[in-house]
Parts: structure tokens; C-alpha cells; sequence
């Protein structure tokens, strides 16, 4: 069987014996946000597994404060903040099996980390030593992505070219309500439901596209709402219930492994910081806003949870933030430290060989750079 | 009578207030883009204009750049003079289908009924410390597609006056606007600001006999520098600004290079297949007897642009463009 | 009223206080294409309508022969027919006012034709002496456009600006089954939405792109549940129904007139003929296909209902034919003059005015000509 | 021992063979496009493949070039060595935003560590009769895209080798196919096929004492027809093919210069800021003093690429050849 030949293609047949090949009615998101912490879902989530959000969630913060902090002292060149997302962030990379991948935007450093990249070398993209600090095949984590939604196809095609090889491995792609307005978020969402590839995207809506509100993005129902049209199960998720997020993901990976397609989750959360230290979030929204989101905070909602539920002590509690402070404490350390850096870099893999242009070229930086060594240059 | 102050401004500055100016003016200009409305721009160039003119005349549109330069096309046809902000270089590829098929060939294809007056602002060019996709000089990519005007201004005069001739133009323009030239401060009159018309004549910053360095955008800065310094080495740099990409003014620049017999191509864009080897080309074929020297050119390495802690090494300096200046084969002189 | 304050803009509220905006069960297509003729629906559709109708569908059939007889005799460069899929195209054109606009890609001359552009302009690009052969304010039909999906945006931004000058203006924009796996159809139904703007969106549904079946397009119910995607209703339309045809693509003209914003109507119908008269359609599908959608074809189907109702007879279907006869006689006859080029045309557009360098480019090809004439040149 | 024989094909068949020896040699090459698979594409050129390799390895996508080439990276990043096709020039440009943010970028961005096998099959330029869309020139795009090799034959032998060494190469390549060459036909062996190694080199198609005239891709056979009519105004001409635009083979190109003296580029893409500025700037920088004129360049308008029935005035023909040719200052001939 080729891909082409599996369930959910969509074939004409000449009116009046028209037979839609997909039933429509379960590809439809629910009409609220699925929870679990503070409902009765919470009883069935497996309380290891919560504690280790917690953990991470804590983590998490601290390491988006820690960065935050890192560009006020000229460590970092811009720091894109999660606070306020770490839930999605956190879910997203604990919901992976070692051999997925993850494809992050350029805010999702933390789930970059989550899974298990050295949070400097997660970093290196935003402190400008070079585009990217890691080897994507070393955790399996996609190259940070700028350009909006371009990460989606690659996801796409990634997971594709791993089931023709006959490998189990799924990937999960992550973007923002503003980058669902893409015509790339379209392409790949199209191709992954065609080919029915092991994909999961995974929509944070936070709310804003830098000042831009959700209201001026779209009209529609809910993001979850776009998959019908491609023909994948949209789900959709309270972006702030890590047990929430990371139980939908799951499962989508879990369909996805099993051959049964893509899935589109939005996960309903909010950028509690502005879009990078250099935004100004007063301009557009109001403070009282941002208030109201700290009711509904990640961390405090799986706190109560883990709390009331004789999950976790005050002990627990002081672990996880002395935990948070030795990934800050180290991370401070080593950020500190001003990166060794060789301007040859700049022409060595450009191409697998340098071409004879580029040889030229470095040959030219070389006598500049000798020049300016010995002092003479002008 | 009153007079009026000349203040130093910055290059955003005189753009906000030409944008406001054309609006003012023209109620069918209309500014649209990626957070132009409420928040002005991520370098607010369109500080305030959605409060003035209303969110309808400066419109933050969903994000999506094909779409906006689509939209901007119908919007065009039916007779507004849409002025579209891509946030930044890099971010304008996604439309360059809509740009090459449709911006730059609808007045041709429908024989002049259909012109499209639309302005393009693509802020451009590194040396801000940018992280990728935020620093590309993709000035070649719209010097290659006929249909378009392209230009681009260096000081804060020029800033105001193309801005505002691009936006009056019937032809669609795209506006480079050098990113690390947005706040630099140049006196400027706000009350008697003048446009810069017609479209497509560069201008001789600094006059000289030795050299003549053809420039534009974020390097003219750099090569004036550079001909304070080559004084010190007995050269007399003349500095041509283009300013206009497109069309091009080769009579400023060929009557330049005439009387100096020697130039030398300046831009940031990466070299191979960059603006200067049409410059250097269309010079060469002008002026070939008046030229003691091949035409060079000081470009950003073939390379994609650097990672900030290494820009530094990748743009044109001084230092490069001097060095260029020495090889154009002075022993030939007298 | 700004155009950002409308109903259907979808605001984040933090969860538990969830809210949708837009309710997404209205805008969700029916399970089966709607139909007319043949049904109970068509006792109350105007006869003159499905007259009028009727001829038109008459004649599109005889301009598509026509034009592909001309490729045959080189008269044409090139010719996608649309026959089978003329209820289509005669619909699109007779929904709209005379105020409204059309955006034709290059398979819907016949679109263009039927809202009024002579025949033989609508021609010229598909003949090859110049890209749009009518000036497109004549009769509000945007150029032919062949990048695909690319004049849907065009189409929202024209609406849109119509709607801001407070126009009573509506653009109709037609796209392939193809086409909407283009960003291009996804952002400008997602801008559409958002802006509200009285646009339509008639997608036809004709089976294929080029070669490819609509199975390896999309795997969605149908294209028409793309519409919720964008909070906008999606309709789902026999299109070889010209009365059902007309139906919904009138009611969504008078809906976005009304202010109600944009629709997305999926037609199904099928192409008789190969892609264009280059293509070899043998190679990808069976004849049988073919033969089985001439049982539901759109001259047919109207014709029965007419003739079952007595709304025509016999000498109404003479004088329909005849009629078509002379379309195509004077079609013939002013195709197979040669057109009238001027070569000096290439440079007089470009731009406004010229640029010196194309005027350089022109006096060298005036030497060119003129040593040409003179038999001077090498 | 058998003897081969050496038959007439066509450039479209040698392209076909060499699809399909690349996808028996490894199986990592997929070849994807619209219309690749069942219908072989509309210039027939992966005919065959999807019944030979099935689906799975030449496969028909959905309608969407940046989808495509998207998708086309993920593939190779696991990787695959996709070989995508864009089915005209004009509808590669919707997926420039992958080609330029990430095809060309990915190595580099990686430090080397994921490279992008990918070959990207455009068919290009005009001379076919095609309608609007269909008949552009879009090479000085790709060459002002750093991390690209740019390749195009002009012979049905280089069409096999060019392809085959742009697939065996771990660098994206974009492979530009001229459509008017398709149904040329060459005497070839498709038995001992040979590929063309390495990517960057030039070939002297004809020698000639007089000039040189540098092209490639579908005015090779042109220029070489002029070589051929210019015998009898006097002058031998010597024609490179460049193959290879990304890199770029200065050596060949610049030792035949410096034995000529003179230099004509030739181009059907639009002159103004297409590849002959560059390559006319790159050759007098390194051969000025050899040059007994500037080097002149012959080339498409600048304009949109005309409807068919006016194509013939825009082509740069054998007499637009000539006359720049007699423009090369002969009588500073001694
Ligand atoms: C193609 C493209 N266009 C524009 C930008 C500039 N930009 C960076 S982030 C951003 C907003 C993204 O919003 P969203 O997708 O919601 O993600 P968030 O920042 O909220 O995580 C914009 C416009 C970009 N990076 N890429
Ligand atoms: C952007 C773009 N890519 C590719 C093509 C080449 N092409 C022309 S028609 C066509 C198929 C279109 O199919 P569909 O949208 O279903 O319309 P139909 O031809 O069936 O009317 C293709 C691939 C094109 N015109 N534009
Ligand atoms: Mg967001
Ligand atoms: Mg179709």
C-alpha cells in the first residue's frame, strides 16, 4: 500500500452518488478547552508524571528568568520569553519518545532544553555566536526556526521520510497563532493529512502575534477548527494545564505512531512577558489583562493540583526550586563566559567545499585579520 | 515672520512623518502590515498613524506576507496607493511571488490600464546585531525583476523626500530602508521637508579627483568615512550616492567616473551576483577608455549573513574599501 | 465601526472563562452537494433564470469547441477547456452585478465572456499577442490569472478597499481544486474572514490538477470544510447544477453585500476534456470516468428540467444552438485574422514612463526593425 | 564484445535517464513535484519513474512549490536526497522563502551538520511559445543566493552528467533545465553515460582567436550558430559554456578572455542585474588589462518576458550577437 492509498483521501465521485470519504464529525475540536487539573481527569493522571511537570515547570520559569536577565547585562542579543507558556513547552518535549523530534520556533528554546539540549548551546542562536548552537541529530531537536511556520513542511517531510524508511518516529512542530496566518502552515498541515504523516503541530496561541491580538488573525471559531478543512483531528487544550497539554499530545503521538495521521492541537495559553526584552507590551495591551492570566498560572494550577492532592510536600516544593536554581546558577556561569569564536568559521560550511570564490574570500579575511594582528593595518 | 528651526532627526523620524504627510495629503494612501497599527512598528516608523488616521488607513494585518502584498494588489486595483511594511528583509521572501508575478507586471500586462502604485518598505541590511533572517541586503533580488522601481536613502532628507515620491509614484516601489540608518540624526527642517523628484538621480555627497566610490544606502556613511580617511593616503574620494537602484542613473555616475578614471563599487549585499556587478558592468561599458583601473567592488562575502559576533568581519569597513582604493593601479598614473 | 470590531473576530479569554465568538456549526457545509435541478428545490427557481441559463450554458459548450478547434489550427497558443464545467462558469458570471468583480483564472474565459468581454479579448493571452486583451475596468474582470490562487488576495484587497470607499461592490474570485493547496488560498481566506470583506470564493472542484486526483490534494471531508477554518460558512454545490449553482453563489453575493462577510463554495464538477490542449489526460484516468460524468452533464441536466416543466421547446433549443452557432461563427472568423502587433508595445509599459535604459533598449530595437525592413541588417 | 551504439536523443530522455539511474543507484533519491508521478511530468521528463520505482519514490504532491520544497528538506534532513521539480520557472517563486531562508542555509546554520542534499529541477527561459508564466529566465535569483549551486547544460551529454553529479552532491543544487533544449537532440550514448565532475566547471565549446563569447543553457546553441555566421565578417569566435553559474569557473573563462582580448556575454535573462553585470564585472577585474573593450553583454530586455508572439524580438539572436560583437572596438586593432 502507498501512502497515497490509505483512509481519509478525499475522491470525487460524479454527483448524485457523492460519498464523502471522511466523516467530519470527529475531526471537530470540543467546544472548550480540554482540562484536567482542577477537574476529575486530574484522579487518572499518573502522579509521577506530574511531579515531573512540576519539576519542569519550575525549572522552566527560572530559566526564562535567567535569560530575561541575560539580555539586561549584553549576554544575549534578544530573548523571545515563555513565561507564562511553560506548560506547552514543557508538555511538548516530555510527550516525545527519545527517537522523535521536536521542531521549535525561535521561542521554544525551553523545550529545546526539556528535551535535553545544553540550555548555552540552546541559547547560541540568541547570544549571536552563530544560527544555531547544537547538533539537531544529537536530541533530535530541528535547528531554532525564525521565518514563521517554515518549520511545518519540515516536520512534515521529516516524518514523512521516516515512515517510507519503516522508522517509528513521530515529530512534533511548534508554532504560534501568528504563524497559523502562513501560507506555509497551510502547505504543511495539507501535505502531512495527504501523506498521512506521523506529525503533530502544535499551535501555541499565547494570544498575540508581537502586538497583533488573536481577533485580528482570525475569525475563526477556534485554531483547533483549521484541521477539518485538511482532514486531521483538531483538538484543543488549555495551553496552561501542563497534565492537559501534555495527555492531548500524547495521544496525538500516540495516533501518530500508529499510523493514523497528523493532529492539530491549539493549546489556549497567554505571553505573560512582551514578545523579547526589546518589546514594549504597554503599547498594546493593558496591564489588567495580564493580571487576569495570573489567576490562571501553570505552575500554580499544577501547585493546587499536586498540593491538595498530597502529591508533593513543602520539601517537594524547595527541591524543585533549588533544582531551578542550579540550571540558573550554571547557566549564568557559562553565559558569562564570552564565546571563542573563529571568523574562518564564516566560509567553512557555506558549501560541503569551500568554493574557489570563497576561498578568495576567506584568504582576504585571513590577510585583514593577520593585518590587524601585527598592526598594520590602515 | 517665523523661522524655522533646522533640528536633527532621525531617518525613522522623517519617514513617519512622510508616511503621515502622504496620508495626510492622499486619502487613498493606506499603510498596512505586520503591527503597524497599534504598536508603530517594530522600529515605529508608523508611530501614531493608526491613532491619526484610523485603524482602517493604517491597518495591522493578520501575519502574512503574501497575503498582504495580495491584498495591497486588489487593494491597488480599485485605486488606494496601499504603502506595505515587510518587518524585515527576510521576511519579504514569502511574497516575492506576488511581487514578481503580479506587482511588478500588472500595469505591462494590461497595457497601462492597470497600473499599480504600490510602495513596498523593506527595512534592510545588517550591522544591528540582528540574529538570523534579520540583517539580508536583498537588493538584487528586486534589481532583477523589471516592473519595479527600487531605491533607497541615506540621510534623512532623502528618507522623507523618496518616501514621498515613492508613494506618489503610479509605479510600484520598493523602498529599502537601511535598518542601522534609522537613527542616525541629520538636521533636517520637519516644516519645509522637500520630496525628491523625479525618481532615479543619484547625488555626489562629497566631490574628489582620485576615486570614485559608488554607493548607497547603509554604506554611503561608510565610504564618506572611508574619503575623510583616504586623505591621509593622498587620495581625493568622490562619494556617488545612487539612491535610485532603479531606474539607474548611469549619467551622474558615468560623469563621475570620467573625470576621476577610477571606482569602486561599495554596497553590504553579498558580492557575487550583487548590485555591484551590474554597476561595475554598465561603468565598464560607458567609460571604458576614461578607466585607468577595472571597476572594483566591496561587498559582503558570498555567505549567508553572519551571526552578529561576527558581522563585524563580514561588512565593508573602511579598512576594506581603502584597501580596494590602493589596488586600482595608481603606478599606471603619471 | 472599524473593520477589526465586526462579529466573527475571535478573542482569547482566559480559560476557564472560554469563549468562542463565532458559533461554528453554521458554518459547516451540508454532508451532500446541493442540488436543484431534479429535486423539489427547482419548482421554485425563475424559469427565465434557468432560461437564461440555458442559453448561456449552450453557448459556453459551443465557445469551448470552438476555441479548441483553434488550437488545432494554431490559432491558439494554448486552450484549458472548461466544458463539463460550463453551469460553473455561466453561474459565477450571471451571480454578479454589474458594479461587482470577477477574478477569473486561466480556465475561466468563458466566465469572462458570459459577464461581457468580447470573446476574442478574452482570447489573447491563450492566442499569445499580449497578456489580457480587455482592459479589465470595462467589465470588472480582473486580468486571467495563471499563477495558482495568487488572484484571491487581489480579489479580498478589492473588496476590501471598495468596501472601505463604502461601494456597494462584491468580487467573486474562482480558484481549482488545486489551487487551494496554495498558501495563497489560505491567507486570502483567512485575510478575507478577518477583514470581513464581501468577497466569494467559488472554488470548482473539477477532479483533477492537471494529473493529480483530488485524493492526493487533500484528505478533507470536502474543500468546502476549509470555510470554518477561517470563520467564514462553506457551501457545497452540484456544479453541474447551473440553477443550484447560481443559487449559492447568489445568496453568498448577497450575503457579503449585506456586510456578512465572505463565503467558500466548493462546486463539484468534473473536466470533460484533458487539462489543456497539451495534455494527454489518457495517461491518468479511464475513459469510463469520463463516460460516466456525461450522465450528469450540465447542458443535459438543465435541459430535462426546462423540458420536463415546459419552459422550452423545441424551437427554444434551436434558437439556443443557433445562437451559439454565431457566437462561434464570428469567434472563427475574427480569430483567423492575424492580430495586429506592434513590437515597440514591449517597452511602453513597463513602467509609467519608460526608464532611460528602456529607452535605450527600444531605439536599438527600432535599428533593428528598421534595418530589418531595409534589408540591411546582418 | 558488443559495440554501443551512439544514438540521437533528446535532452528531455538523457535528463529521464539520468532520474533514473540516480534512484537505482540510491535508494535514498526521491524525485516529487506536481504531475511527476502518473503522468510523468509535463515535459515527460520523470516519465517511467513512478512505475519503475512506485509512488513512494516519485511521488505526485499536492499543488503547492512551497510546500514542496518544504517538505523536500524535512526528507533530506532525515536523510533522503530529494529531487524536486518546479513545473515552470515562474512557479518556483512561491517557494523562494524555503529556497533562500533554508535550502540555501541549513548546512551553514548547522555548522555542517545537517546538510541539504536536495536538487531542485527548474525549467527555464523562453523560445517555446508559452504563455505569460512560462517562459522566465530566474537564474540571477538563485545567484545572488549564497549556499546554492546553479547549474545548466546546453548538451544532452551534460544534461545526464550535470544531473547526475548535482544529485551525487551533498549541496542543494538548483539544476536549470532550458525548455527550448528539451527535444534537442544529440548523437549520445545512453549506455556509457558520463557525469559531469566536479560541479563548476566551464567547457570551450569552439574555439576561436577573436572573441569570446561566455554564455550557457539555451543560448549556447545560439552563440554557437553566431560563431559560425561571424566567419564570414571575419571574426573567430570562441565559445565557453559556462555549465555551472554557482560556482563559477573564472579560470576557463578568464584564460579565454586574456587569449581573446574581447568578451561578449550572452543571456536570454533580462540584462539589468542578471548574471552577464556579474559575470562582465568578474572577467574585466581579472582581465582588464587584456581587454581591448569593454566586455559587452547581449541579453533579454529589461521587461517582463513577452507573450509568445512577440518572443522572437526579445531573444537575443544570432544578428543581436553579431552586432554587439562588431561593437568590440576593432579598429583599435593594429
Ligand atoms: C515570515 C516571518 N514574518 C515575520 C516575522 C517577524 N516576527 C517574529 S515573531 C512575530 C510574531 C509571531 O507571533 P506568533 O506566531 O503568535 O508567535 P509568538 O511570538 O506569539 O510566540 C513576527 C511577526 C518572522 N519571524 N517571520
Ligand atoms: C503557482 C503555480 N504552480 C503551478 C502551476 C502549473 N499549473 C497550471 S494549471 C495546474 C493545475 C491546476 O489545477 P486546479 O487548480 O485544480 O485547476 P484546473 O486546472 O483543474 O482548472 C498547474 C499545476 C501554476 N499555474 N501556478
Ligand atoms: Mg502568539
Ligand atoms: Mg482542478
Amino acid at each position: 500500500m502507498t501512502v497515497m492509498e490509505q483512509r481519509g483521501a478525499y475522491r470525487p465521485s460524479p454527483p448524485p452518488a457523492w460519498q464523502p470519504r471522511t466523516d467530519p464529525a470527529p475531526l471537530l475540536p470540543d467546544a472548550a478547552p480540554y482540562r484536567v487539573l482542577g477537574t476529575e481527569a486530574a484522579a487518572k493522571a499518573d502522579p509521577e508524571l506530574l511531579r515531573r511537570l512540576y519539576t519542569q515547570l519550575v525549572r522552566g520559569r527560572r530559566y526564562n528568568a535567567q535569560a530575561t536577565a541575560l539580555t539586561k547585562q549584553g549576554r544575549l542579543a534578544v530573548y523571545p520569553s515563555s513565561t507564562g507558556q511553560e506548560a506547552c513547552e514543557v508538555a511538548a518535549a516530555l510527550a516525545l519518545q527519545d527517537r522523535d523530534w521536536l521542531f521549535p520556533s525561535y521561542r521554544d528554546t525551553l523545550a529545546a532544553v526539556v528535551r535535553g539540549v545544553d540550555p548555552v548551546q540552546a541559547l547560541t542562536l540568541l547570544r549571536g555566536d552563530w544560527h544555531t548552537g547544537y547538533d539537531p541529530y544529537a536530541h533530535r531537536v530541528a535547528p531554532l526556526c525564525t521565518p514563521l511556520a517554515t518549520q511545518l513542511p519540515h516536520a512534515v517531510g521529516l516524518a514523512h521520510a521516516a515512515r517510507l524508511k519503516g522508522d517509528d518516529v513521530v515529530a512534533l512542530a511548534l508554532v504560534g497563532d501568528g504563524g497559523t496566518s502562513e501560507g506555509d502552515f497551510h502547505e504543511a498541515l495539507n501535505f502531512a493529512a495527504v501523506w498521512q504523516a506521523p506529525v503533530v503541530f502544535l499551535v501555541q496561541n499565547n494570544g498575540f502575534a508581537i502586538s497583533v491580538p488573536l481577533a485580528k488573525q482570525t475569525a475563526a471559531p477556534s485554531l483547533a477548527h483549521k484541521a477539518v478543512g485538511y482532514g486531521m483531528p483538531g483538538r484543543l487544550v488549555d495551553g496552561n494545564d501542563a497534565a492537559a497539554v501534555h495527555e492531548v499530545l500524547a495521544d496525538a503521538v500516540r495516533h501518530a505512531r500508529a499510523g493514523g495521521g497528523p493532529t492539530l492541537v491549539e493549546a489556549v495559553t497567554y505571553r505573560m512577558e512582551a514578545h523579547t526584552n526589546a518589546d514594549d507590551d504597554k503599547r498594546y495591551r493593558p496591564d489588567s489583562e495580564v493580571e487576569a492570566w495570573r489567576d490562571h498560572d501553570p505552575i500554580a494550577l499544577l501547585e493546587r493540583e499536586l498540593t491538595e492532592r498530597g502529591l508533593i510536600d513543602e520539601s517537594g516544593i524547595v527541591r524543585a526550586r533549588e533544582d531551578a536554581e542550579a540550571l540558573a546558577a550554571d547557566l549564568r556561569a557559562r553565559m558569562n563566559q564570552d564565546p571563542v569564536l573563529d571568523p574562518r568559521d564564516l566560509f567553512a560550511h557555506v558549501y560541503a567545499e569551500p568554493t574557489p570564490q570563497l576561498r578568495e574570500q576567506q584568504d582576504q579575511l585571513n590577510a585583514e585579520l593577520q593585518a590587524e594582528q601585527e598592526g598594520t593595518h590602515r | 515672520m517665523t523661522t524655522v528651526a533646522v533640528k536633527p532627526a532621525t531617518m525613522a523620524q522623517a519617514l513617519t512623518r512622510a508616511l503621515r504627510d502622504a496620508m495626510a495629503a492622499d486619502p487613498a494612501v493606506h499603510v498596512m502590515g505586520e503591527d503597524v497599527g497599534t504598536l508603530g512598528g517594530v522600529f515605529r516608523v508608523t508611530d501614531g498613524l493608526a491613532k491619526e488616521f484610523g485603524d482602517d488607513r493604517c491597518t495591522d494585518t493578520p501575519l502574512a506576507e503574501a497575503g498582504i502584498l495580495g491584498t495591497a494588489v486588489g487593494m491597488a486595483m480599485y485605486g488606494l496607493r496601499p504603502v506595505v511594511e515587510m518587518q524585515f528583509d527576510a521576511f519579504a521572501y514569502p511574497a516575492f511571488e506576488q511581487l514578481i508575478s503580479h506587482v511588478s507586471r500588472m500595469r505591462n500586462r494590461t497595457r497601462g490600464t492597470m497600473p499599480l502604485p504600490i510602495t513596498i518598505r523593506v527595512p534592510y541590511g545588517g550591522g544591528i546585531g540582528g540574529v538570523e533572517h534579520h540583517s539580508d541586503s536583498s537588493e538584487a533580488y528586486y534589481m532583477a525583476t523589471p516592473g519595479l522601481h527600487v531605491v533607497t536613502p541615506a540621510t534623512v532628507a532623502d528618507a522623507y523626500g523618496l518616501l514621498r515620491a515613492a508613494i506618489a509614484s503610479d509605479d510600484p516601489v520598493v523602498f529599502l530602508e537601511p535598518k542601522r540608518l534609522y537613527w542616525s540624526k541629520d538636521a533636517w527642517n520637519p516644516d519645509d521637508p522637500q520630496t525628491v523628484e523625479p525618481i532615479g538621480r543619484a547625488v555626489v555627497r562629497r566631490s574628489g579627483r582620485s576615486a570614485t566610490l559608488i554607493t548607497y544606502g547603509p554604506s554611503v556613511p561608510v565610504c564618506l568615512e572611508a574619503a575623510e580617511a583616504a586623505r591621509a593616503e593622498g587620495w581625493d574620494l568622490e562619494v556617488v550616492d545612487l539612491r535610485s537602484l532603479v531606474p539607474f542613473d548611469d549619467e551622474t555616475v558615468c560623469a563621475s567616473v570620467r573625470r576621476t578614471g577610477r571606482a569602486v563599487v561599495v554596497h553590504e549585499s553579498g558580492g557575487f551576483g550583487g548590485p555591484g556587478g551590474e554597476i561595475a558592468a554598465r561603468v565598464t561599458e560607458r567609460c571604458f577608455h576614461h578607466l585607468e583601473a577595472p571597476v572594483l567592488r566591496v561587498a559582503g562575502f558570498d555567505i549567508p549573513y553572519p551571526p552578529p559576533m561576527l558581522e563585524k568581519h563580514h561588512l565593508p569597513g573602511v579598512d576594506r574599501i581603502l584597501d580596494a582604493v590602493a589596488r586600482l593601479q595608481w603606478e599606471a598614473e603619471s
